[in-house]
């Protein structure tokens, strides 16, 4: 039997991953960009079995709107990624720090 | 009428900002032209409402306008409070006002800083509007404060000058000493009766009488006689009584129109002013009023002694001031509130005529002020001539002219007083009318009579003069000079002066008999000498008739002669009387050693507690651990710190995780 | 299948705001670069024309409808009424700016516009879905305009760490919502409310912890520390005039987001959110007018007094009163307009190739401009919170709030801080006033056209509203409670 | 342990193996392949959830389009793929420890606190599409119109930010070419006659001073 815990325990696990993806990787913004919809996947279980838990529909349509945002968050990533690498010619992490201090 | 009580007191503020702001683009014309509208407007609405009240049947009014904060439940507002004491004290100060503007731009002409001044000019004229319409004691501090700004703004008009900035720093602190008193007495008020609003206060006058404070085991005083002095200490600053006077006569540092207009007609009456609002507190405390009539009679009598001596001629005039408002403190103290502000009415026309008309000799005499150097002008300039003379006239208290009036209607009222030092003082302000004729008339003939003595001008060029050698170039100091008549801006208004100098004093019916300040002022049946006076009042004619009998104008008459003889009749008889009284002479320049005392005790006993607190205390703890170690160290961490924002973002983003792991480990675990 | 039409009356200002949106984007499309002002003049005149139609439904009353996902209440109507102002300012400041880069381009304000839609709706959520969108669209646009010069490498890179950092916090709001969702079963704010009030003891710690994940989201978006790293860099490597839009309205609407959520949402876990608003506050106090000091660049400095200024404005949340709530609207107000006014002047002394933004650069300006150097001292001092200036009122209000919750102990540590940050803003009024000028920025800085006269009228109105605050203080009193 | 247990277990190894993976391997490409792993896995776990419509959506849309255009952008920058894993393990250690902290933190609370009936499986009449969009364009209509506006402005700033005008483009604009007069062309100097020997060489160089024809870009 599936319990809400199971979904809810692999959301996290999956969460966490994402968020140390996001500080161990200095070198590549699009990993980066990734890991940011990993985040968004592991939000998008907990949704989905809270809904599903709850018998719930509201939570399955907040998930639609998530990915339509996600979508929408993922063409401006990448965007300003591609005029990132047009003005510096690279996309690594470490080479982001003209401001400081 | 809200509109116009507004307007009234806004016009000059818009004039000031105007000039003042956007002086360079509006030029010098346009800076005269839109301050003088300024007031101007204030002037005619000021008459408008002074129609209202006096002849009309505008009732007293009082309204709050706006209520700016309210805390611990005592609200700080703005309003007016117009009754006939506003009324008149509005018209006084804008008439006068105008006189001045219009005055200036004939007097300040080859100033480089023409605009700054009419900007400052127009600044006070607000606040001193702001100051008598107030009905509230914060707004009341506001125009004090703001008028005491002013005055230490236009004293250092010309800041380049040594002496000028010496006299606004006196006069600041000077009037610091006394505003620190008015504090506290505000503040006392406010602790009993929790409220700013003057008819909140007043109406616990009677109350508060009652009340006493304990400052100290044993020393238990009346809250009102306390509360009272206080608020007269700072009258003495801005009044300039002893010992709080020695800033007036320096003030005359600054450019004339201002001594005429602040030194001599306006600021100065502020104390007055605000001691007869406050009657119905006043009455109810002999103590103050006792300790205002002995101030006043000493600032009366001695201060027209040291007028004696000067040879400066507007330091002669500014004694004088510091003696009449002798005078008008003086009616204060003897509860004739009307005497005092009928004699500050007609004494603001006189002495503001007096002063211009100093200044228009000052500027026929290219800014020398030496009276040493003048004489005979009479032949050159008859317009300033003849108004000097009024106002001389009306100053000595000559009969038929405004001062005759107001003051002997204060030396009959003090006379008749019941409070205690009454009698010192009467002796005192009658013998100050004989000195009073004596040296306006000595300044006087001076003058305007006698031979002219221009070739001695270089003598006594004033040690100032550079700045202006470049603006009037060199010509005019070498060879004799050649005085002419002021131009027309300087005369009309001393014109303009000049005739309510002469028939100011005829109101006297209505102002101090009548019921004019009926709605304004309040005196107890009992302490009421001028209702004694006015049962013997019969008219105009009448009250000149018997005055003739009165010693004041018999002495006014002896010092007039004394004068004529002595700088006319016998001109090297005052060196030979000067030998004589040496001890009594040095005495008196040296103004009773104020200044030195103030220098030596005051001014240097604080710069040696200063420096020694300065070098321990300040220097080596305050600033050394306290605030330069503060600083240091915030400066240092900031340093430091700053590097945590790396620029990198996984930094960030580090940061931010570890945030939420502490919230949640905080919060949740 | 029973669904009625929704009301839509509520939503007009929203949706005439779109609908402009869409016909602006339309007809820029077809302009030529030299008619870029017709963007502009449409957008300022939509913003005006939005004003009114919110001036219009003004009312007292509380109106839900689109099934309660729409909530219009008066602190919405004050809250956008402030957004179209601080935004018709930033437009106005903007134009010259973008003109002399040569990147006056439509993009700018239609964005801009979409963005003001999108703090539209955060005011206007009433939904834990509608206030995530209104978020979303708020920071798409957010980013794309602060990568909007696109030569410009700082400004790219300023974009990119603003995106990754808003898409972590994103996230994280996410998933916080997702706990909040999972655990009273409901999306609606009154709903959950409700819920939290029925709640029982053992619901109580998945709920707290849902409302970390709130707390941070939230905290990101306003820059409170240790959520704040984005807001310097982004400051700084934005191009002015973005800096300009995103230091200004976008905290308003974060303050409604704030409310909406913590206040109306999660409401009875009050006890809760005010340890962590707490600890937010001591912080960005703490650090903002700390490194503030240190810093060189004005942008940068006025970025670590935004920080602190929101640790002022956590101070009237916490408190938990309606008052402190009012304290806290009228604080964030006073903050973007003040926040407009003093970007609005290093867009005013910049000019093409130089861009103002070192604190030196305001050196002498007093010799340059008396006019414009006395505006940004009002400004400043009205950070600083001097009075009579308005920012003075503005903090008095919170610590007031703060000492009403009896965090006496916060209110003096507010005040301390307070006085170190005093000194970075005295030190440039310093510098504008009594050091010279650097060499070759002696000229006389020519005040010119409508920047001018609103950026003298941006400074007067902080000295007037400090003189006279009872009309905002009275507005935003009114907005809360009624 | 039932049929459906094994089934989750399997998926979600996958998915986080595939999500570990992600994070570290060195290839932007294969991160993105194995991105799209974790998508599909997740798909997976959404049907058994009873969340068909999403999960079909996730694999179409997400997979299908925001996928590829993930792997459009790496493959159209030209990476230079040695230097960008430099220093991953430096840094693991301090990763590992903040994300073990942050898993542990979310599980001990979802383990300890948060537990529900499963409810009733739905029978085979219903349509988990049709439900969803029965609300979602009445009950939801209002943050639809919103997600609508968000996915006009990700279509305006990415074609306001990445579409350019080449400083090397030497294109040709048609309406410029068309709209060339006559006068623009051609100026007629006149010149004093000369004597034998001056050719005319008044007229040269005057066509190379009317607007020309190249870009105006920049």
């Amino acid at each position: 039997m599936i319990t809400l815990e199971h979904y809810l325990v692999l959301a996290a696990l999956l969460f966490s991953i994402s968020v140390a993806g996001i500080f161990l990787n200095r070198k590549n913004v699009i990993v980066l960009l990734m890991c940011i919809e990993l985040m968004m996947l592991a939000v998008n279980i907990n949704f989905i079995a809270f809904s599903f838990f709850l018998q719930d529909l509201a939570g399955q349509v907040f998930v639609f709107f998530i990915l339509t945002v996600a979508a929408a968050e993922a063409a401006i990533g990448l965007a300003i990624l591609v005029l990132l690498f047009r003005n510096r010619g690279t996309i690594n992490v470490q080479d982001m720090d003209a401001m400081k201090g | 009428m809200d509109t116009i009580y507004l307007l009234i007191v806004l016009a000059p503020l818009f004039g000031a900002i105007a000039a003042g702001l956007f002086g360079r683009q509006i030029g010098r014309a346009g800076a005269h032209t839109v301050t003088i509208l300024g007031v101007a407007v204030s002037f005619i609405l000021s008459l408008v409402v002074f129609w209202a009240h006096v002849f009309g049947d505008a009732g007293v009014y009082n309204e709050t306008l706006y209520t700016w904060l309210v805390s611990d439940g005592i609200q700080f507002e703005v309003g007016f409070l117009v009754d006939n004491l506003t009324a008149m004290m509005m018209l006084v100060v804008t008439f006068v006002s105008l006189m001045v503007h219009i005055y200036t731009i004939g007097y300040m002409k080859d100033d480089p800083g023409y605009q700054r001044f009419f900007a400052y000019i127009s600044l006070f004229t607000f606040s001193m509007l702001m100051l008598v319409m107030a009905n509230n004691f914060m707004q009341l501090f506001f125009g004090w404060e703001a008028v005491g700004l002013v005055s230490y703004l236009l004293i250092g008009f010309w800041y380049k000058r040594p002496t000028a900035t010496y006299a606004n720093m006196k006069a600041f602190i000077v009037n610091r000493v006394g505003d620190f008193g008015f504090l506290i007495g505000i503040a006392a008020l406010v602790f009993y009766t929790g409220s700013l609003n003057y008819t909140e206060v007043f109406a616990e006058g009677q109350s508060m009488s009652e009340a006493t404070i304990t400052i100290w085991p044993g020393w238990t005083f009346g809250l009102l006689d306390l509360a009272l002095i206080f608020l007269f200490i700072g009258a003495m600053g801005k009044s300039a009584q002893v010992p709080l006077h020695v800033w007036l006569p320096d003030s005359m540092e600054g450019p004339t129109p201002i001594s005429a207009l602040i030194h001599a007609a306006t600021m100065v009456t502020a104390g007055i002013f605000m001691v007869a609002r406050m009657s119905p507190l006043y009455e109810f405390s002999v103590a103050a009023l006792s300790f205002i009539l002995i101030i006043g009679a000493i600032t009366a009598f001695f201060m027209g002694l040291v007028g004696l001596v000067q040879n400066d001629i507007k330091r002669v005039v500014a004694y004088s001031t510091l003696s009449q408002l002798g005078y008008m403190t003086v009616a204060l103290g003897a509860s004739a509130y009307a005497a005092g502000l009928f004699h500050l009415m007609t004494h603001a026309f006189f002495k503001a005529l007096l002063f211009l008309a100093a200044g228009s000799v000052i500027i026929a005499m290219h800014h020398l002020q030496d009276m040493r150097a003048m004489g005979g002008l009479r032949r050159y300039m008859p317009i300033t001539y003849v108004t000097a003379l009024i106002g001389s006239l009306a100053l000595i208290g000559f009969p038929f002219f405004s001062g005759f009036f107001s003051k002997d209607a204060i030396i009959e009222a003090v006379g008749y007083s019941q409070t205690p030092g009454a009698t010192f003082a009467y002796w005192l302000v009658l013998a100050g009318v004989f000195v009073t004729a004596l040296y306006t008339f000595r300044m006087f003939f001076m003058v305007f009579h006698g031979e002219e003595r221009y070739d001695q001008a270089h003598k006594y060029m004033p040690d100032h003069g550079d700045e202006h050698d470049d603006e009037h170039g060199d010509d005019h100091h070498h060879g004799p000079l050649q005085p002419k008549e002021s131009p027309w801006v300087v005369t009309v208004p001393l014109i303009l002066l000049a005739i309510p100098s002469v028939v100011a004093g005829y109101f006297i019916g209505p102002m101090l008999f009548g019921d004019f300040f009926a709605n304004s002022l309040f005196v107890l049946p009992e302490q009421d000498v001028l209702a004694t006076k006015g049962e013997s009042y019969t008219g105009v004619l009448g009250f000149v008739l018997h005055g003739l009998m009165l010693p004041a104008f018999w002495l006014a008459m002896a010092g007039l002669a004394t004068a004529w003889y002595l700088y006319m009749k016998r001109p090297e008889l005052p060196g030979l009387i000067a030998e004589r009284l040496k001890l009594g002479v040095r005495i008196l320049e040296d103004k009773y050693g104020f200044d030195r005392f103030n220098d030596w005790f005051f001014a240097g006993g604080s710069v040696r507690l200063g420096r020694a607190l300065w070098r321990y205390g300040d220097a080596l703890i305050i600033d050394g651990l306290l605030v330069n170690g503060t600083a240091r160290s915030i400066g240092w961490i900031s340093s430091r710190v700053r590097h945590m924002q790396s620029g990198f973002l996984y930094h960030y983003a580090f940061v931010m995780i570890i945030g939420l792991l502490v919230l949640m480990f905080a919060f949740v675990i | 299948m029973n669904f009625e039409i929704p009301n839509f009356l509520p939503a007009v200002p929203e949706m005439f705001v779109l609908g402009m949106a869409c016909l602006i984007l339309v007809i820029d499309a077809f302009l030529p670069d030299s008619r870029r002002d017709v963007t502009y003049g449409l957008v300022q005149a939509t913003l005006v024309a939005a004003a009114g139609l919110t001036l219009w439904l003004m009312g007292p009353e509380t109106v839900l409808t689109f099934s309660d996902t729409f909530v219009k209440d008066p602190m919405a109507d004050i809250l956008k009424l402030a957004v179209y102002v601080t935004s018709f300012l930033v437009f106005l400041y903007a134009r010259p700016y973008l003109m002399e880069r040569g990147i006056h381009k439509g993009e700018f304000y239609i964005l801009g516009l979409f963005a003001v839609l999108g703090m539209m709706i955060m005011i206007s959520g009433h939904n834990l879905l509608t206030l995530y969108l209104g978020l979303e669209l708020l920071s798409l646009s957010s980013y794309a305009l602060v990568a909007f010069w696109r030569d410009n490498s700082r400004a790219t890179e300023a974009a990119m760490k603003y995106f990754v950092l808003g898409a972590l916090a994103s996230g994280l709001l996410l998933y916080g919502m997702s706990m909040i969702y999972g655990m009273t079963g409901s999306l609606d704010i009154a709903v959950i409310a409700a819920e939290l009030v029925a709640a029982d003891e053992g619901m109580n710690v998945p709920l707290v912890f849902g409302l970390v994940f709130l707390v941070v989201a939230i905290a990101f978006k306003l820059g409170a520390v240790p959520f704040h790293m984005w807001v310097p860099d982004v400051y700084d490597g934005a191009p002015t005039a973005v800096t300009l839009f995103i230091a200004t309205a976008p905290k308003i609407a974060a303050f409604a987001f704030l409310m909406r959520l913590l206040v109306e949402g999660m409401g009875p876990l009050h006890a809760d959110w005010q340890g962590m608003l707490i600890i937010l506050a001591v912080l960005s106090l703490a650090v903002g007018n700390v490194i503030a000091i240190a810093q060189t660049s004005i942008k940068r400095m006025l970025a670590y007094s935004t920080i602190a200024h929101i640790g002022f404005l956590f101070m009237g949340i916490l408190a938990g009163t309606d008052s402190g709530y009012a304290s806290a609207m009228f604080y964030v107000i006073v903050y973007a307009i003040t926040a407009a006014g003093g970007f609005g002047m290093i867009v005013f002394l910049s000019r093409k190739g130089f861009e103002a933004d070192q604190i030196d650069d305001f050196k002498g300006l007093a010799k340059r401009n008396p006019w414009f150097a006395f505006i940004m001292l009002l400004l400043l001092f009205s950070m600083a919170g001097v009075p009579p200036t308005v920012g003075f009122y503005a903090k008095l209000a919170v610590i007031q709030a703060a000492v009403g919750a009896e965090l006496v102990w916060l209110a003096i540590v507010a005040v301390v801080f307070s006085i170190i940050g005093a000194f970075y803003y005295l030190r440039v009024v310093k510098m504008m006033f009594f050091d010279d000028p650097q060499e070759g920025a002696e000229e006389p800085v020519q005040p010119s056209g409508a920047l001018a006269a609103a950026l003298s009228i941006n400074g007067l109105a902080v000295l007037l509203l400090g003189i006279f605050p009872g009309l905002l203080l009275s507005l935003t009193h009114y907005a809360i409670i009624g | 342990m039932t049929f459906e247990l094994v089934l989750f277990y399997l998926f979600g190894a996958i998915l986080l193996g595939g999500a570990l993976a992600m994070i570290s391997v060195r290839n932007p490409v294969h991160a993105a392949l194995f991105l799209v792993l974790c998508f599909v896995a997740a798909a997976a776990l959404w049907l058994m959830a009873e969340a068909e419509f999403l999960g079909i959506v996730l694999v179409l849309v997400y997979v299908g389009a925001v996928m590829v255009l993930f792997l459009f952008v790496v493959m159209m920058l030209d990476i230079n793929l040695a230097k960008l894993r430099e220093g991953f393990t430096e840094y693991l250690p301090a990763g590992i420890v903040v994300a073990l902290a942050m898993a542990t933190v979310l599980v001990l609370v979802i383990t300890r606190y948060i537990t529900m009936d499963a409810p009733e499986r739905a029978g085979p009449e219903y349509s988990n599409t049709e439900a969803l969009g029965a609300i979602l364009y009445t009950e939801y209509v209002y943050p639809f119109e919103i997600a609508a506006v968000i996915l006009l402005v990700a279509i305006i700033a990415a074609i306001s930010l990445t579409q350019r005008k080449r400083p090397d483009n030497k294109s040709i604009d048609p309406g410029k070419q068309m709209a060339v007069s006559r006068e623009g062309r051609v100026r007629m100097v006149a010149m004093p006659s000369e004597k034998k020997k001056a050719p005319r060489r008044g007229a040269q160089g005057s066509g190379a001073n009317a607007p020309d024809s190249k870009d105006g870009s920049k």
